[in-house]
């Protein structure tokens, strides 16, 4: 049986995330998706799968036309995924999320509570003979790669014919990812047709019968039948090739070219032995006007120690000396009194107010500056001109001022983020903290962000950038720190910036 | 002697008639140097079965003696079946007598409603407009409101213009909006406002001074607050009906003494009646000299 | 450095597995310090009577909070349950005192409870109404509604006794009806939350419905079985709160809201922090019950009660707060 | 692609704005099309003395209601309000009457509510209580403590007059106090959170206080100024009450939390959807406060009355609900 995607668009309020996009997914094949952050990957395989509805095109299955209006229509039909942000029920044990709409039961309405978990150790013995999860205990409980295994299990337990995986390998442990390397083989040896979204391209080439190369909702190209003389270079190439934009962006082997620090810049950073619950960092030094990037695989610990440069709390041991001062236990707000910054990942999260227009998200941090004191009244004209003056020198494209910050794109949004440290405060922080600083923005956006950090940097400021996207590292940083496992493993000189060195760096040894 | 426990069930221990007949109570006992009686206060507020459940826990106390003051015992009749059977009284005041319990002690409300209904009739000459403030949800107010309706049939000269039933929570800011919004309404026209009881009197005439109206207004209870407002000169309130609100507390305390203390038959302490009437006078600005 | 990771894991596991315990169980240990308080504290609380006495106090109350535990397990919360209470508990006995046999006129009572869930429940579901609003706003009408029809008076005479029997008998002459109602829906209710697809659908609805809905769950469908259970529960217990005071009041439920939802907070702060549970909703309706009625009996002021009270949810709450992030809606 | 998008962009925009219209202002269009009507059905309604009235009738509601915004504001609710009503209408009169001086008397019973938001935010942000639970347990310790001063007795006589005119008076004959300070109140409140980085603090506290811990606000401190101005706001609501009502009420305020929620309630479906604004609860409290006074002057029956302001909200608030998903808490 197969599924054929015929010609699918897919236009969200403001973005054309698929244009005429046509896929075959065949059984006992094993089919790669590959492109980079924003070409339409997750929303394909949400209309694959039932959770989003195409704008036009048709899906057929075995050669006749389908319509998955919702999940269960496509469960139903043996199409189960994984979805890339993780969708459990906390307060349910592992086991009852694994069989959640399938429970095993008895006259019909009881669950058969032990059979319930007899199947859910089933499968998982079945699938991960490795792995040792407890599958009575709440997932709120459990680490993250175990709710990550635990999603895949619920997505087999329907026996399903298409088993789409939205990158499952992210954030998962070494031992469990040769599991699911191992699975996909399986599965796809039993007969299971095999989606697989991946960042990293190597364990696609290996994994995958064929794969298709998404570009800004299109179809590039599609290599049919896989063999291992694909490379990741050729992959890459295949990814980025947009004509004339976007080759600087590409990583060059080799044609890096070191940038100048001003020699006795100070030192902004000084870190020794500097522990959390999740990292170890034995010394760090970043000077005034350097930029470092980390890397490292998701739970190897970068973001933590990036997040905790801003947050000292974080920390449980070892001494960090902001500016040559001894920074303590010492909260956010003296953090960002002492003059870092910090933009995080996730940034509906952590950074903006979904119902703020662009003005009131843009003032957030700085808004006392543009107040008129003791009191704090707001000055609505300087707050307004600020904001206008930023949203010009970061060409954030927005509508006005009061626009609601939802609407703008992913990029725009970022780049709010970024200026909300810049708000009347220019020059006033001397640290700026990145966190995937372009995750989920599109690559013209992009540039201009990485251009706002290098300027950052040349204007003085020391910067740290945590992401996992590898090119972006390489292009804005003059040196990477690689964390495996929770630990500061490797510094990587600028000359010596390769995508190979780089994945060696944070996988380790190839296993 | 030996202490007499005594459980107390409030219907709402915000009325004032349920303070005035404690201070009686209170007062009998000194009186009487009686200071070992011990007494257990559970309010209802106001909810017929949180009655009902005070009852029973004072039964399972194993009180000696029961009052239940200004609630309603017809939801309660299960409860007093455990009192009967675990032989204690029941005496109550202004509940209703139900099966079950041993004596109520209550005004007539027919006929305190007869006295000041017509008293604030014949201000009016028995003629205009009259308004009427009132409450469903209380029986002895219903009793005083069925009254007023019987007497209006004689006087068909007087329109009823206006009607507010307020909910008993909030009785005194409700009737103030109501008047008030009433003074809007008719203004003039307006002739008297009858209510259900003292306080809402007060609510009503305030609300009716802030309109710049000046027309007769009656009460019913015969608080303290209310004989001294009705004697103020120029004012509003002309009439209420003194209820003997501490004396039922020294009766209440009494019936206990003398079944407790003296060993008489719960039923004789009333004279083997089942509802002791205690009629209520009549209070008008004649008898403030 | 694995081994690194997975050791502190293993590290952290023992004081959370303490923790976890704190957190099931600090709200029962107050309940069972407070029970022991009273049976040492006064010799009329631990005998069977009052302990009977007990259950059948707090039957309408808990059979009004498990269903408010059924909306809070789909995330809806009902405002308008005590007036439910209110308009089932008058229509059963005006139906028979118009001659309605007492069967139907139950049936009537309850379907006009599951009416009004059903009209919440096309707000909400349907509209998008938020339920705070859909049921304040349900509130008022029913407020009305129930008044109009009793014309504010409650509904004496003319109750056959066998319906009377309801809240009035004693299974064996020892069990009241109200508390065995109350203990076969609470038995009957855990079972379905715990035990059967439904609750284990209604439960994912409320716990994550993104997940419920990719994992092929009719959420909409069951977001409506929350607050159609929350009214129909209502409507049981007005009918038994009519039978038990033998009339209909108007305003017999309004107390139920305030106290319901204290029951099932309790009962969110035990067992499962954070989720409301059947089991749980229970236990805070036990907890209030045990303190109305203990506290009654050592003869404590109805004043000094209510600060007890107070400070003893206070207490109770605070341990497991501590130690867990609650968030209740 | 950008083009793609900024066009795309145009053209969601048209209905899109429509519908942001629509959000802000129907429940809005419902308040005005009700005044019209009132105003055109009964020849009473559209005077300047009734328009006073309404505005009195509405001040101590308005003024709790505020005081609720800014703790829904910080996301947090205070069922308390109203319990904190009584307490502060007790406690100065009851100083008074002990022969404390006017102001003294007042500030007493202001730092008296204060005291319980501080107790009320220790529980909440210290020990980490939800606000649901640590208000709810409060207003039963207040219940107690409000009818234990008072002895469960209204406090009459010996309150100075010059407090009396705080209730009753009027300036320049027109505008009877209440009013006058409830509009202050409206428009002091509305000033500081929309217009001094106080407000702008707290609603981003409100709005996601991870992103505004991480653009270093005090969370913690502002979830705290939420909790102590509900309380402080509700005790200035109280004092006003027992200055109008000549009188000291234990029960006085205990109706103020489910209006009070209402009027925020229908606040938050106007202006800016789903959060709650000072103008927003007030115009619910005006909403509420036409409603009350037109269906009287109509002269409707309460029973009705009650069923029509429901159906009024549920309409009021359903045009929202259609095109916006509202998040109350
Ligand atoms: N719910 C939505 N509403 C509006 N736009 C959306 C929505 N979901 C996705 N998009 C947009 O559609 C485009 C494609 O997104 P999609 O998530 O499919 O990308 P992806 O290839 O999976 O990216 P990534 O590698 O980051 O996961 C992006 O521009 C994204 O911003
Ligand atoms: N409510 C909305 N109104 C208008 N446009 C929207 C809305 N939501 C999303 N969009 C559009 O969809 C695109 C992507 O939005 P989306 O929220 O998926 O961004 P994203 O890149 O995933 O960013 P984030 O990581 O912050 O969620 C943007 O171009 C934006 O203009
Ligand atoms: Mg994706
Ligand atoms: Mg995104």
């Amino acid at each position: 049986m197969s599924i054929v995607l015929d010609n699918i668009t897919k236009q969200w309020p403001g973005t054309l995330a698929l244009d005429g996009v046509s896929i075959e997914i065949v059984e006992g094949r094993v089919h790669g998706i590959v492109g980079e952050n924003g070409a339409g990957k997750t929303t394909l395989v949400s209309i694959l799968s039932g959770a989003v509805q195409p704008t036009a095109g048709t899906l057929n299955m075995a050669r006749q036309p389908v319509a998955f209006e919702n999940p269960a229509a496509a469960v139903a039909n043996g199409v189960s995924l994984v979805s890339q942000e993780g969708s459990l029920v906390p307060h349910l044990t592992g086991a009852e999320n694994i069989c959640l709409g399938f429970e095993p039961v008895k006259s019909r309405f009881f669950i058969n509570r032990r059979e319930v978990q007899r199947q859910a150790e089933n499968l998982a013995k079945q699938w991960f003979p490795e792995t040792m999860i407890a599958l009575d205990r709440k997932v709120d409980e459990l680490p993250y790669a175990d709710q990550k295994v635990i999603e895949i299990l619920r997505a087999l337990h329907s026996r399903p014919k298409v088993l789409i995986l939205d990158e499952p390998t992210a954030t998962l442990p070494a031992k469990e990812k040769q599991s699911l390397w191992t699975l996909i083989r399986q599965l796809s040896d039993a007969g299971m047709a095999v989606v697989l979204i991946s960042h990293f391209l190597q364990e696609v080439i290996d994994l995958c019968d064929e794969i298709t190369v998404l570009q800004d909702g299109r179809r590039v190209s599609h290599l049919s039948n896989v063999e291992h003389d694909v490379s990741e270079r050729q992959l890459i190439d295949l990814m980025l090739n947009r004509g004339q934009a976007g080759n600087q962006d590409r990583l060059l082997d080799g044609a890096l070219k070191e940038r100048n620090l001003a020699d006795g810049a100070e030192i902004v950073v000084d870190i020794k032995g500097w522990q959390g619950a999740r990292f170890l960092m034995d010394g760090l030094e970043v000077r005034s006007g350097e930029i470092v990037g980390l890397i490292g695989l998701t739970g190897s610990g970068h973001f933590e120690f990036a997040q905790s440069l801003f947050e000292p709390s974080l920390a449980t041991a070892g001494e960090y000396r902001f500016k040559s001062k001894d920074v303590g236990r010492a909260s956010v707000r003296d953090m960002k009194r002492r003059g870092a910054a910090l933009i995080p990942d996730h940034r509906m999260i952590n950074a903006m107010i979904g119902d703020w227009t662009v003005r009131e998200n843009m003032s957030m941090a700085g808004i006392q500056e543009t107040s008129l004191r003791p009191f704090g009244v707001v000055q609505n004209g300087r707050e307004r001109a600020e904001t206008q003056r930023l949203i010009k020198r970061l060409n954030i494209k927005t509508s006005s001022t009061e626009t609601k910050i939802v609407e703008l794109s992913g990029g725009n949004k970022q780049k709010v983020s970024v200026a909300k440290w810049q708000f009347a405060s220019e020059g006033k922080y001397k640290l700026f903290v990145f966190l995937e600083p372009t995750e989920g923005v599109d690559v013209g956006a992009k540039r201009e962000i990485h251009d706002l950090i290098l300027s950052l940097a040349e204007r003085g400021a020391a910067v740290i950038v945590a992401s996992s996207d590898l090119l972006e590292v390489a292009h804005v940083a003059d040196r990477v720190v690689a964390f495996r496992n929770g630990h500061a493993a490797d510094q990587i000189a600028r000359r010596d910036f390769s995508e190979a060195v780089f994945i060696n760096a944070i996988a380790g040894v190839t296993q | 002697a030996k202490p007499v426990k005594i459980g107390w069930v409030q219907g709402n221990a915000a009325f004032q008639a349920e303070q005035r007949t404690q201070d009686g109570f209170k007062k009998y006992l000194t009186d009487n140097n009686i200071d070992d009686w011990e007494v257990t206060y559970l309010d209802s507020a106001g909810s017929a079965e949180k009655v009902a459940n005070n009852i029973e826990d004072a039964v399972n106390r194993g009180v000696d003696v029961i009052y239940v003051t200004y609630a309603d015992l017809r939801a309660s009749s299960n409860a007093l079946k455990g009192a009967e059977s675990a032989h204690i009284p029941v005496y109550t005041v202004d509940s209703g007598w139900i099966p079950g319990s041993t004596a109520d002690i209550t005004t007539n409300n027919w006929q305190m409603s007869a006295e000041v209904s017509l008293s604030l009739i014949s201000q009016m000459k028995g003629k205009g407009n009259l308004i009427i403030i009132t409450t469903d949800k209380i029986k002895p107010v219903r009793e005083r409101t069925d009254t007023l309706r019987a007497i209006l049939k004689e006087y068909p000269d007087i329109k009823v213009i206006g009607e507010y039933n307020f909910d008993v929570a909030n009785f005194y800011q409700e009737t103030l909006n109501a008047v008030q919004d009433f003074g809007t309404r008719y203004g003039e026209e307006i002739d008297a406002v009858w209510t259900p009881w003292d306080e809402p009197a007060q609510a009503a005439i305030t609300a009716l001074q802030g309109a710049g109206l000046n027309v007769p207004v009656s009460g019913m209870d015969g608080h303290p607050e209310a004989i001294k407002a009705i004697c103020e000169p120029n004012s509003m309130f002309v009439a209420t009906g003194r209820q003997q609100f501490e004396e039922w507390g020294v009766n209440l305390a009494t019936y206990a003494k003398r079944v407790m203390v003296d060993g008489d038959h719960p039923k004789e302490v009333t004279n083997g009646k089942d509802i002791v009437y205690y009629g209520a006078t009549l209070f008008t600005k004649d008898n403030c000299k | 450095m694995t081994m690194t990771t997975t050791i502190a894991h293993e590290k952290a596991s023992r004081p959370m597995r303490i923790g976890i315990l704190v957190q099931k169980y600090s709200t029962l240990a107050v309940l069972i310090v407070l029970f022991l308080a009273f049976a040492i504290g006064t010799d009329r609380f631990f005998t069977g009577t009052n302990l009977v006495n007990i259950l059948q106090q707090i039957s309408m109350l808990t059979i009004v909070a498990v269903g408010l535990t059924f909306g809070f397990a789909a995330k809806e919360m009902d405002l308008s349950v005590g007036y439910v209470v209110g308009l089932a508990g008058l229509l059963a006995p005006l139906l028979m005192v118009a001659g309605v046999p007492i069967p139907l006129a139950i049936m009537g009572a309850l379907g006009a409870g599951l009416g009004v869930g059903l009209i919440n429940s096309a707000l909400v579901v349907g509209v998008g109404v938020p339920s705070l609003i859909a049921t304040l706003a349900a509130g008022s009408i029913l407020w009305g509604i129930n008044f109009m029809i009793s014309g504010g008076r409650a509904i004496y005479g003319g109750i056959p006794a066998e319906y009377l029997a309801l809240g009035q008998g004693k299974v064996a002459g020892i069990l009241p009806y109200p508390a065995l109602i109350m203990l076969i829906i609470v038995a009957g209710s855990w079972f379905v939350m715990e035990r059967t697809t439904f609750g284990r659908y209604l439960y994912a609805v409320g716990g994550n419905a993104r997940a419920a809905e990719l994992s092929g769950i009719k959420v909409r469908t069951y977001r409506v079985y929350g607050l159609a259970l929350s009214s129909l529960f209502a409507a049981i217990s007005g009918i038994i709160l009519s039978a038990r005071l033998g009339s209909g009041q108007p305003n017999g439920g309004e107390t139920y809201l305030l106290d319901g939802l204290a029951a099932v907070f309790i009962g969110m702060t035990m067992l499962r922090p954070g989720t409301a549970t059947v089991m749980g909703t229970f236990f805070g309706a036990l907890l209030i019950g045990i303190m109305n009625n203990g506290l009654n009996l050592v003869g404590m002021d109805t004043y000094v009660q209510s600060i007890v009270k107070g400070i003893i949810i206070v207490i109770a709450v605070s341990v497991v707060s501590r130690t867990t992030k609650l968030k209740l809606l």
